[in-house]
This record gives structure tokens, C-alpha cells and sequence, in this order.
């Protein structure tokens, strides 16, 4: 018998557990390259209140197992999605969760009132790792205050699942976790991107136009790993874990530390057609190791 | 359409000055390819280097199956793929992009390009000539060893005007007039330009007084090469105000009257 | 003329900017292996006031581009070492850094009164990466004030320069290291390792005993840089750069963004001889870049 | 000493049942190493994977200026070595460690090794030959396909006992008799086992019994493989109580009475 891929969070029930990371992977648009139908979830780009331009490129440098993105949550504004991107993305049969972004309190909770209007949209995803211009402009999500505040300002105009996309870089993960937990978050995703930096030598300038950028890839798998493992220790929501996945095992391991979901991120930039190489071998792997479902492997890892 | 393809490289060949022509066995890719789009390629089966890398194409030969790139080795990614031998299998992306809009009734159009910056104006060439257009050339460089394509262009009846910086013939007033001249040859009727910001904007305050519609090839450092990743980002001028477009999906040709030169 | 790669930081004079970091690279030991006097400095492994055991098996894990380890600061507490070590390190010739952790502000105050009566010793780093017993077991360098209360404690006791070595699992690096400087610290080294985790899919285990593991390597190297340059911005006081250091470009990267001086760390775990390499490669890139001296690449960075 | 060596891959060969035999030219290292010891091997120059691989010698011969390893494909480090094709060089430190102290006065000594353990214990029998040392060996594995070097042994005049899992000969209870036998015989004046726990706290309890000197090689997770990293712990009884020894530096091989065998 074929083992059973399929997860169930927050009330979204996935065929599978894997799906793109927020900003990865472009929904909509690859439809044009692969049958996005295969997926467990889609999950699109940030989307803020207004448009925003991004910043300047350079965006992209690569580093070792990695790379930093300055993207600067380049989008065409909340309006917009509904009118174009939201039409499209509709038409898929994977839950669609759509990735709030914001640089106020305020901000979060309009774009949130303007979606909540709209029908095939299944979760929100917040992304506090934008800077928090009322704030001195640190990211919301380094803050637990900061978080709790967008959380409870989305949470209270919507009937929607949330799950609130932690930053790495802060002290005490676990402490922000559980301050939008408080705040109503139904579920979390973690980790974003980890502030990172690169330097041209011969040019004796930062690689890229922002000076700092966001690292992913294989090499924060580690860090995020332990995040994902720390929080789940803590909290009882469901977790989407990401990070440096970029194969089957890879995905085990995340289930395994206490994700029930998880997306993937810079491996779709190297190669868009691995999330569907992923779930075959995810298949593959359970019916070789007898799993029945791969909820088996959900929080179980055994540490004593 | 599935954009993932297997290349089987058939030839790699050091050229001198560090550029290497590189011809792959990949007939899908062959058939569906445009002059001025790219193949993403990933340059090792490894981690390291972990992004593909862009190429366009030098030239296509559908009727053969292959494709060919002309590229030159500037750091980890080329330096692995200068190294890959015969019968080697690449896995690339493509093809990607917008080409070069080759007006099918062109009489005669200019292309313009330094360095490296020429390879993709050779498949624009060749397919120019191919439907009977004819195609004026200049071709810029550091020096004669890193012209691109100048004697491939020859063989196929172009007029081919070459500049060098070791000749001192290539400083912008000095090429301003060359080029001038070729948009005013009769029958003009495109002009597109790749490798150098300097010659773009030249060709751009040329060819707009000559109301001669003219396109650019642009590079920036790219992540998924198919719109998804948003980092490859190129300044453009639209109705609205100035704003960011995708050099792997929009681009990376683009009428160069809506680009911002920087 | 061969370029200058000499450089001062407080007050010590390096005929290099290249040292090994603590714990990395077998010292003493390692001089049965190659000439220890090419080095820039010498850095000993970390001491506490009595001999720690360290954690069980396995301590090491591998990940794309870097590693996990947790030995739990193994060594034979600060007396063995007087006696045995330190007689055996004064005899090379680069200034000789001793790192010295705690589990408490009294455990580095009485390790720093011992040393301090001992000749041969050029400076100390100050390791806060330790769990703090006395709080919770939160290391001392995520919070300002127990930094603080460390560093006090340590210069007080000492007329030698101290380099307190921070940990990059903060929300914010800039604080805690005004926190030491203000406390004292003549000089900064950053990054120790961040916080990872990795997991044995097969086992449904963690890898490491310890479960949690420090990440190092060329992973970690964008972090790293970005510590480095955020840190150099607001303070005044030299850096020593650590983090990912495997070529004579990387440190160069890290002068850049501001550090004096270099510490090589998972690049000696893997080759031994990799620190003569570098310093051989750097005067080799000095000289085809027609640099005088290294001294012209710290905190050169352009950005504007 | 410069513990760094560049090894000429000369042989490389597919032994069946993921184990492969690697035969390399590095006159240097083939003088210096001594059974027990090992070699730290970067089995791709690459950052993935990043460490080292150590590996035990099961052959040193000096005077062809060879060295020869027999590894198991467990993951992708000894995945990438067993691709290594003939003449390839490969990056290795060696020889490391502390090495089987063999008695050059031993008239007989027991080797006990279970799976890829006894590759080691080739390379001491072939030590203790040599020297005119009697050797009795008891070889365990999951099933005969696994059972490492019985056949060189043999025709060292070394008498094999073999036992497998799989013909149900292997079992703790089936082995003590076969060791306690070994051990009584008489002139037998040592006894090495690796590559098993079982077999190890086994040895360990028959061998105290009889006062008979008895050794193990430790297998650890290892970074430097030079004593500078301590990871490579593993526990021992000293006279202070129990703490934690290198066993890359302080071993591979220990006594018996010293390791504590979790
Ligand atoms: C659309 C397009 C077409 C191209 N066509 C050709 C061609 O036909 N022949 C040719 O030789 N080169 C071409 N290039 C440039 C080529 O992609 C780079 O030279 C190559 O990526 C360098 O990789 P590297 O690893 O050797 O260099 P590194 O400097 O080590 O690369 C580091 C990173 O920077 C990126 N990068 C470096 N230089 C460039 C560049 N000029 N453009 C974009 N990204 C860069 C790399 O892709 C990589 O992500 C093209 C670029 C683009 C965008
Ligand atoms: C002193 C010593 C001598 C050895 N001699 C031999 C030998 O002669 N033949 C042989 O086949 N194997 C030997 N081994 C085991 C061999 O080192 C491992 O099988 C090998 O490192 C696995 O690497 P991998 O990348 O294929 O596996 P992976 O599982 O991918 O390796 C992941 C990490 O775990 C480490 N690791 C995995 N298994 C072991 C292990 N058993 N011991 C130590 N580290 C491990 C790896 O070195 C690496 O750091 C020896 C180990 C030690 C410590
Ligand atoms: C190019 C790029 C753009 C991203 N944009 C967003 C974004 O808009 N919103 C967001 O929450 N995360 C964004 N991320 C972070 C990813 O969603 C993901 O959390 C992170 O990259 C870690 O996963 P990975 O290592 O698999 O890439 C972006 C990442 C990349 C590489
Ligand atoms: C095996 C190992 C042991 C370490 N022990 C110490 C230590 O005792 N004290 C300390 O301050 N840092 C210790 N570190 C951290 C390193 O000194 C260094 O800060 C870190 O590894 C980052 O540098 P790298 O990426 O070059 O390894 C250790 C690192 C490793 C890998
Ligand atoms: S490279 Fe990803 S959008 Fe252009
Ligand atoms: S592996 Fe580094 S001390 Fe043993």
C-alpha cells in the first residue's frame, strides 16, 4: 500500500507536506513550467498594503551551501494581488496561503481587511521579518511586544487560520513564539532568512546595494532545525518548518524536530522542479521504511 | 512546458583570453530557443557553487539538435564549466526569457556589442541573415584577442567594423560616428546593442533621434531565472514612474528607450 | 618589497593577522606538526577555574559547508593548565591568547586572578558563550548585563588587554558588544557559533548527545561578516574576525568590514596546515594588488 | 612531522557488498604508519562533504611504497572515494594515532573483529607474521559476503574461525566459547578486537579473566584527527575516575580494562 503523505494544519488539509516558502517561488507564474496541482500548499510572495518597488540590485549574492537575497519584499500591493495574482491563483487545488507583509501595525491590519473580503484564500501567513518603521526599524518579529501586536491586529479581522513566520535573529526564539501564540496565532513557520552579509574583495564593496542581506539556503539548515525543535517543545500549534530543505530526508528531519508541514525556499531558486522530486522521494523513502503515514514522523524524535 | 533539460556537451573548447565555446547536444532546447534568450546552467552537481548561471545563446542549430554558448571564465561557476569535458551531461534551464524581436521584414538591422556582450547578437545575426536581413556590425573589445564572433559574422556577408581599446579606437566619441552612420544606412530598421552600459546609452541617444527602434541585452546576478525570485531586478521607466522589472523573465531584451541606464 | 602584513591590536604586535581560533586547532600539541611561530597569534582552547569533563559521544555532526559540535568546553581547568600548558606555549614566539570561560562571574574572576600571576600571557579572550548557572543557563553573551558583569569582573583582575568573544544568537550584537566595551573590553572577537541542531533520520535522532551543537564553518561565514561590520560601525575598539575563515580572501573580507585581525577555526579541523596557506596567499594577493600593507583593507569597505 | 600526504590512487576496486579496496602510492606514509594507525582523508575536494574521513590501513607496504585501506560506502564521503578512479590523488593526514602495541616477543595473539572492524587487524596479523608471531583469528559478520580479509589471513597460515549472522554462529553465547579457547591456548599473549561492542565487552571480561593483555580500536565521529578538536571523545577509567580520551590522538586502540564500553 502506498504510505499517506497526507497532513492536516490548522484545519488545511494538505496532500503532502511540502509546499514553496513565501517569495521563492513564483505563484503565480509557474503554472507556465509545471503542474503546481502536485503540491501541499501554495504560498505566495509577501504581499503588503501598497505596492513596494524593492530595493536596488544587486539583490542576490551567493555564498558558500547558501545565498543572501535583498529583495526589499518587492510587490505589486494588496490591491493588485486581488485583482490579478489572487484570480489566477484561485484556480489551484492546494490550499493558497497568502503571506501578509508590513511596516506598521496598521498596515498589516488593512491588508488584512482586504483580503479577509476575498473567497479561496486558506490561511495567512505573517511575515514579521519586515522592519518596524514605528519602531526605530528593527523587524517586528525580533520583538515579542512588536509580534504580539500584528499578530492580535490580523488575528482580530479574520475567521482565517494564521501562522506567524518567525525571524531567526533574536535571542530567544522561543519567547517570540509563544508571544504570537498568545496573540492568536494558529500555527508558526520558522525561520526566515538569517541577517547575513558579503563583501567583494576587488571591488572592496558589499555584494549587494543593500550592504545586508537574508541567508538561506543548505547552509542554515542546522540553525533552522533547532528552531523548529525548540519552539515545538514549547508551543502547541502546528509548525511549518523551512530552511535549507532541499531533499526527502531533509523533510524528515524537520517532521521529526516537530514541523507538520514544511516549505522549501533558495532550493526551488536552484532547481524549480524539486518540490515535485521531493515528494517522490518522500513517498519512496516511507514505503522502504514501512511508514504507513508520514505523520509517524511528526515530533518523533527520540532524545533519550 | 517543462524548461529542464539535459545537455550532452559535445565540445568545450578553450579559445584563448579565457573565453571558452561551448556546443551541447539538447534538440527540444535547440528547436524552442530564440536568439537573446539563456540557459541556466548548473555549472557542477554540487553545493558549491549552489546558484546556476546565465548564458545566452551564441548559436542554435535545431537542424543538428545543438545549441552552442560562448563564454568566458571569470570565476567559480565558469572556471568548473571551462573544466567539463566531451560527452559530460549539463543540467540547464530553458530557454528563458524574452529574444531579440528580429522584425521578419527588417532590411537591414545593427548590432552592437562588446566583449562577451557580443555571443548573444551572434544568434541574432545568424538568424537575420538567415531570413535574408541584412546586418551591420560593430564590435568592441579590450583588444583583438577578445573580439567575439567577428569572423563567424564575416563568413555570413556581414559588414563587420571592430574597435579595441589597445588600438584606441573604441572611446565612445570615437565610435559615436560608426555607429551613427550605420543607423543612417538605408533600410536601418533595428538596432540592438549588449556588453557594455556606455555603448547602450550611446546607441540609445542615437537611434531615438533616428526614431530606429533599438533593444538591450541586459545581465544582472540572477537566482531561479524565471521570474519567481524577484532579485534580478533591472530599473525601467514605465507610464507610472520608474520601477523594477526581471531581467530573467521581462528581459533580459528590452527596447531600450524604457530602460534607465544608470 | 614584499607587502607589510603586520598589524597591532591593543597594544600586541602580529606579525600576521592570522591566529587560530579557541578550541580549534591543538595548542599545546600542534607544534609536533609544524612551526607554530609563522602564526599570527596563538589562541589556547578555553579555560575554566576547574577541569570540565565536557559532553558524552558523538560531539561532532556534519553539515553542508560546516559543522555541529558540542565538547562542552573539555579541558583540564586552569591550574593543569598553568602548569603544564602555559610552560609549554611560552616558548613560541606570537603573543600567546588565553581564552577563559565560566559558568559564573566568580568562576572567570578567580581563572583570571590565577593567570594573571603567570608570565608568558599576552592577552585574554573572554569566552561568554557559556551557559550562565546562575541564570537560568542562558549563555552570558545574550544578555548585556551578565556580559558586563563578566568583563567587570575579569579587567578588574587584570592589567593585561581582554577581547571579550560574543555570540552571534542575539537580536542584537551592537548591544552586547557597547555592553563589553563599556565594561572594559580593550578588543572584541566575533562570532562564536550559532546555535544548530542536526538530525539522524534513520536513528530518529539527534546526532549530536548534546542534541543542540554549535554551527561553524564556511556556513556561517555571511553571519559572521555581517556581526563583524555592524559591530565595527559602532564601536571603536579593535575586532578580531572569526566565522567561516578558509582563504586569504575571506580575511580580507573581514578586514573590510572592520576587523584587525583574523581567527581560522573549522578551516584547521579540516586542514591543519590551512593558516601558513593563507598568510602565504595573502602576501601573495597583497602584492599582485600592489597593497603595502594588510593594514589598508581594515575597515575599508565602501558603501557609498 | 608533516603529517600531510598526497596519495596516488593506484587501485580502487569494487570488492562486492558496498566494500571497496584502495591500494595508493605514498612511500612517505607506507614507512612511517604502523598497524592500528590511520589515515584522515578528504574524500572530494569540496565543501560537501567538509571533514575528513578516517580510515584505518589493512595493508602498509613499504617497500612498494603503498598503502592500502578496505572501506564500506556508508555515506556520501566513502560514496564520493569509491568513485575515485586509478591515478586520481587524493588529500590524506597520516599516520595518526596511537597503533596495536604488539608484543615482539609474542608467541601467539588473538585477533577479534567483527565487519569492516577487522580491516585493522589485517594489517596487525600481517605485523605479527612477519615478526614470526603465531596469530589465531575469530571473524564475525552479518553474512560470509561480509566477512573482511578471512581468505588473506588464511594464507598467511593464520587459522579463521569465521561465524555470520546469517549461518546463526555469531551470537554472543556461540562466540564465548571460540574466544575462551583461543585464549587458552597456550603462548597466546595478546588479544585485539574492533569493530564491535559486543565483541569488545566480551573479550574484555575473558581476557581479564586470564590476565591475557587485551586491546581495542575505537571508532568515533572526528574533526581534526590531530588531538586539537576534542570531539573525538570517548570514556575511560583512570585512576582519578572515569573521563573522556581522544581516540584519534590518545587511540584508536586502547586497552581494554582502560575503555568504557557504554
Ligand atoms: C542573461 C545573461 C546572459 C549571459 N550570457 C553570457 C554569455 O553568453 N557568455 C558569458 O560569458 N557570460 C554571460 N553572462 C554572464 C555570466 O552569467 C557570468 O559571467 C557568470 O554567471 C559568472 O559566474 P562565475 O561563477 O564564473 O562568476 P562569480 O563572480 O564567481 O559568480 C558569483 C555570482 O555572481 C553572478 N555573476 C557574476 N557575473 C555576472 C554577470 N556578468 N551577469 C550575471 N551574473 C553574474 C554569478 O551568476 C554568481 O551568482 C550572461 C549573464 C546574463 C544575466
Ligand atoms: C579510527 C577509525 C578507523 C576507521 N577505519 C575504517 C576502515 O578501515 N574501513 C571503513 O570502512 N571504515 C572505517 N572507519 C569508519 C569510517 O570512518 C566511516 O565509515 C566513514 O567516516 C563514513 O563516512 P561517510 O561520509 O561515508 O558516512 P556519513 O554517515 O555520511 O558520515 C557523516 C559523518 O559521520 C562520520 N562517521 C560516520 N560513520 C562513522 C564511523 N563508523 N566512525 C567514525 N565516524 C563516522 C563521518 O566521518 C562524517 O563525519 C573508521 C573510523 C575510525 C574512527
Ligand atoms: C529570494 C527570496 C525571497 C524571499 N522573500 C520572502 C518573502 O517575501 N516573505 C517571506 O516571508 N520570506 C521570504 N523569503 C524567505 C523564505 O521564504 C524562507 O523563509 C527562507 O529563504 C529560508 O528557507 P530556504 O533556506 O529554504 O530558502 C525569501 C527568500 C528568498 C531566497
Ligand atoms: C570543535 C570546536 C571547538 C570550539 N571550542 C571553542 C572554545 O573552547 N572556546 C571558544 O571561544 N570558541 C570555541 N569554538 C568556536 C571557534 O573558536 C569559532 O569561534 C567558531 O568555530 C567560528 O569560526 P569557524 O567558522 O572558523 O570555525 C570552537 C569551535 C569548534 C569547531
Ligand atoms: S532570477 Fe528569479 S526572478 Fe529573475
Ligand atoms: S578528532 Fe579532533 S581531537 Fe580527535
Amino acid at each position: 500500500m502506498k504510505p499517506d503523505l497526507g497532513v492536516e494544519i490548522c484545519g488545511l488539509k494538505l496532500k503532502n507536506p511540502v509546499m514553496p516558502s513565501s517569495g521563492s517561488f513564483g505563484l503565480p507564474g509557474y503554472e507556465e513550467y509545471m503542474d503546481l496541482n502536485g503540491l501541499g500548499a501554495l504560498v505566495v510572495k509577501s504581499i503588503t498594503l501598497h505596492p513596494r518597488a524593492g530595493n536596488p540590485p544587486p539583490r542576490i549574492a551567493e555564498t558558500t551551501a547558501g545565498m543572501l537575497n535583498a529583495v526589499g519584499i518587492q510587490n505589486p500591493g494588496v490591491k493588485w494581488f486581488i485583482k490579478n495574482d489572487l484570480q489566477r491563483l484561485r484556480r489551484f487545488t492546494p490550499p493558497l496561503i497568502v503571506s501578509i507583509a508590513g511596516t506598521t501595525v496598521e498596515e498589516f491590519a488593512q491588508a488584512t481587511e482586504l483580503l479577509e473580503k476575498e473567497e479561496g484564500i486558506a490561511a495567512y501567513e505573517i511575515n514579521v521579518s519586515c522592519p518596524n518603521i514605528e519602531a526605530g526599524g528593527r523587524a517586528f518579529g525580533m520583538s515579542a511586544a512588536a509580534t504580539q501586536a500584528v499578530v492580535a491586529a490580523v488575528k482580530e479581522r479574520t475567521r482565517r487560520p494564521i501562522f506567524t513566520k518567525l525571524t531567526p535573529n533574536v535571542t530567544d526564539i522561543v519567547e517570540i513564539a509563544q508571544a504570537a501564540v498568545e496573540a492568536g496565532s494558529d500555527g508558526l513557520t520558522l525561520i526566515n532568512t538569517l541577517l547575513g552579509m558579503a563583501i567583494d574583495v576587488k571591488l572592496r564593496r558589499p555584494v549587494l546595494a543593500n550592504v545586508f542581506g537574508g541567508l538561506s539556503g543548505p547552509a542554515i539548515k542546522p540553525v533552522a532545525l533547532r528552531c523548529v525543535y525548540q519552539v515545538a517543545q514549547a508551543v502547541k500549534v502546528p509548525i511549518i518548518g523551512t530552511g535549507g530543505i532541499s531533499s526527502a530526508t531533509d523533510v524528515l528531519e524537520f517532521l521529526l524536530a516537530g514541523a507538520s508541514a514544511v516549505q522549501v525556499g533558495t532550493a526551488n531558486i536552484v532547481d524549480p522542479y524539486i518540490m515535485p522530486k521531493i515528494i517522490a522521494d518522500l513517498e519512496k523513502y516511507l514505503e522502504e521504511n514501512n511508514a504507513a503515514s508520514v505523520r509517524e514522523y511528526i515530533g518523533a524524535l527520540k532524545t533519550h | 512546458m517543462n524548461v529542464s533539460h539535459t545537455l550532452t556537451v559535445t565540445k568545450n573548447e578553450d579559445q584563448g583570453a579565457g573565453y571558452f565555446h561551448l556546443v551541447a547536444q539538447a534538440p527540444e532546447l535547440a528547436r524552442a530557443a530564440r536568439p537573446g534568450q539563456f540557459i541556466h546552467v548548473h555549472c557542477a552537481p554540487s553545493v558549491d557553487p549552489l546558484l546556476r548561471r546565465p548564458f545566452s545563446f551564441y548559436r542554435l542549430r535545431p537542424e543538428a539538435g545543438e545549441v552552442e554558448i560562448y563564454y568566458q571564465v571569470v570565476g567559480k561557476g565558469t572556471h568548473l564549466l571551462s573544466r567539463i569535458r566531451s560527452g559530460t551531461k549539463l543540467d540547464a534551464l530553458g530557454p528563458l526569457g524574452q529574444g531579440f524581436p528580429l522584425d521578419r521584414k527588417a532590411q537591414r538591422i545593427l548590432i552592437l556589442g562588446r566583449g562577451m556582450g557580443t555571443a548573444p547578437l551572434i544568434a541574432l545575426a545568424e538568424a537575420a541573415r538567415t531570413q535574408g536581413t541584412e546586418v551591420s556590425a560593430i564590435l568592441s573589445a579590450r583588444n583583438s584577442a577578445t573580439l567575439v564572433g567577428d569572423r563567424l559574422l564575416a563568413s555570413w556577408g556581414v559588414e563587420v567594423i571592430t574597435v579595441t581599446d589597445e588600438s584606441g579606437t573604441s572611446a565612445p566619441e570615437k565610435v559615436e560616428p560608426l555607429v551613427a552612420a550605420a543607423l543612417d544606412r538605408p533600410g536601418t530598421a533595428q538596432a540592438f546593442v549588449c556588453g557594455s552600459r556606455r555603448l547602450a546609452r550611446l546607441l540609445k541617444r542615437l537611434a531615438a533621434a533616428r526614431g530606429i527602434p533599438a533593444f538591450v541585452s541586459l545581465e544582472e546576478r540572477m537566482g531561479c531565472g524565471l521570474g519567481g525570485c524577484l532579485v534580478c531586478a533591472c530599473r525601467v521607466r514605465t507610464p507610472e514612474g520608474e520601477t523594477y522589472k526581471r531581467v530573467c523573465k521581462d528581459g533580459p531584451v528590452f527596447p531600450l528607450e524604457e530602460v534607465v541606464l544608470g
